[in-house]
């Protein structure tokens, strides 16, 4: 069954692992995106991010039930509030029986996110204050 | 009929956490959008390229059949990830 | 740099996957094999790995140097010896700048190893013991 | 001339770790599985689908250039991961 968590508690990304762990698979894909420092010229400082709650919880219980449906198990955890770099933002993680699904589902599911789940970045760069990329 | 319309990200930063607007029956998210619109002319091309939720789903181009219950909420695009 | 090791100890996630984390690099795409009990109407039991010293490390370099020369880093670790099911056989990680390209070379990195890295599996059934797959 | 040949996985264990054959100077490797398979006919499909590398490396189809200390391996197919 699906793990789904958005919160402002770090990411910890070992114990979202174990929770894919499972003699049934084989293969464990995983996403994690993290505060990059640059993007072309512009110095990233920190980033916040925000939800709308429950909606945001809603649209990652879209994504991931057709995944579980397919036999695979799906763990998504996004941080909201003050991000610093490196710090953790999201984290994807798919277990399948065959490696080829897995990668597929994992990068299905972070491209989907991105553009259905209602999460936003405020970035706190070194010459301003951007919202969303 | 008058709703409130929840806002988020920047149009919350600019406007509150939410807005009351005056919108026909049965409105269009185009409707409503551009009521919105009417009070924050300034963030009108934000409110047109932001998606209208009813109740935390995404709507469609139809018209809305809206309960006075109903929770109204622009989506401005999104940034997870 | 990239960090790559073929061994008996069992494989650390958490520890590869902090090599992983850099400000400069805002995706990390991961793959993890584990022992899979069941594939078909097998049951597997237990599976012994052997590697041929040192051209099995010698052909994971051949496979990390042009992902690195893209500017990603690689952390490739193999495991050895008697593995129970669940353990980690094997974790594949890149780092990159951009998801697209983390995801492609993590699953070129997993595919070519199984093809060009001089390992083997003995699979231990509860029928048959078989050699690879 | 003489040379050993390394072997792994099943044939390391039918036939131990090395295995010595006579092969003609500059051999393909193909004339190197065939001593090979002299000595193991009942392993001779393992064999030739096994790949040779000499000092660690693959070979190509090209005659080798066999020196007394080069270390020659036949790999069966692999199967990490």
């Amino acid at each position: 069954m699906y793990y789904l968590n958005i919160g402002d508690s770090p990411i910890n990304v070992d114990a979202l692992y174990q929770k894919l762990k499972d003699p049934q698979y084989g293969g464990i894909v995983t996403f994690v995106g993290t505060v990059r420092q640059w993007t072309g010229d512009i110095e990233t400082k920190y980033i916040d991010y925000s939800a709308y709650h429950p909606m945001a919880e809603k649209q990652l219980e879209k994504l991931a039930a057709p995944i579980e449906a397919k036999g695979a198990r799906v763990v998504i955890a996004h941080r909201t509030g003050h991000l610093e770099l490196t710090d953790e933002a999201v984290f994807v993680g798919v277990a399948a029986a065959h490696r080829g699904d897995a990668f597929r589902w994992c990068e299905y599911l972070i491209d989907t996110l991105k553009q259905e789940v209602p999460i936003w970045k405020k970035e706190t760069d070194t010459d301003a204050v951007r919202w969303g990329d | 009929m008058q709703i409130q319309v929840k806002l988020f990200a920047m149009l919350q930063e600019a406007l509150g956490e939410t807005v009351t607007v005056e919108v026909p029956a049965t409105p269009s998210a185009e409707e409503i959008k551009g009521a919105v619109s009417q009070i924050a002319p300034n963030l009108k091309q934000m409110i047109q390229t932001s998606r209208l939720a009813v109740n935390q789903e995404f709507t469609t181009n139809a018209p809305i059949q809206l309960q006075s219950t109903d929770e109204v909420a622009l989506i401005p695009p999104v940034s997870g990830g």
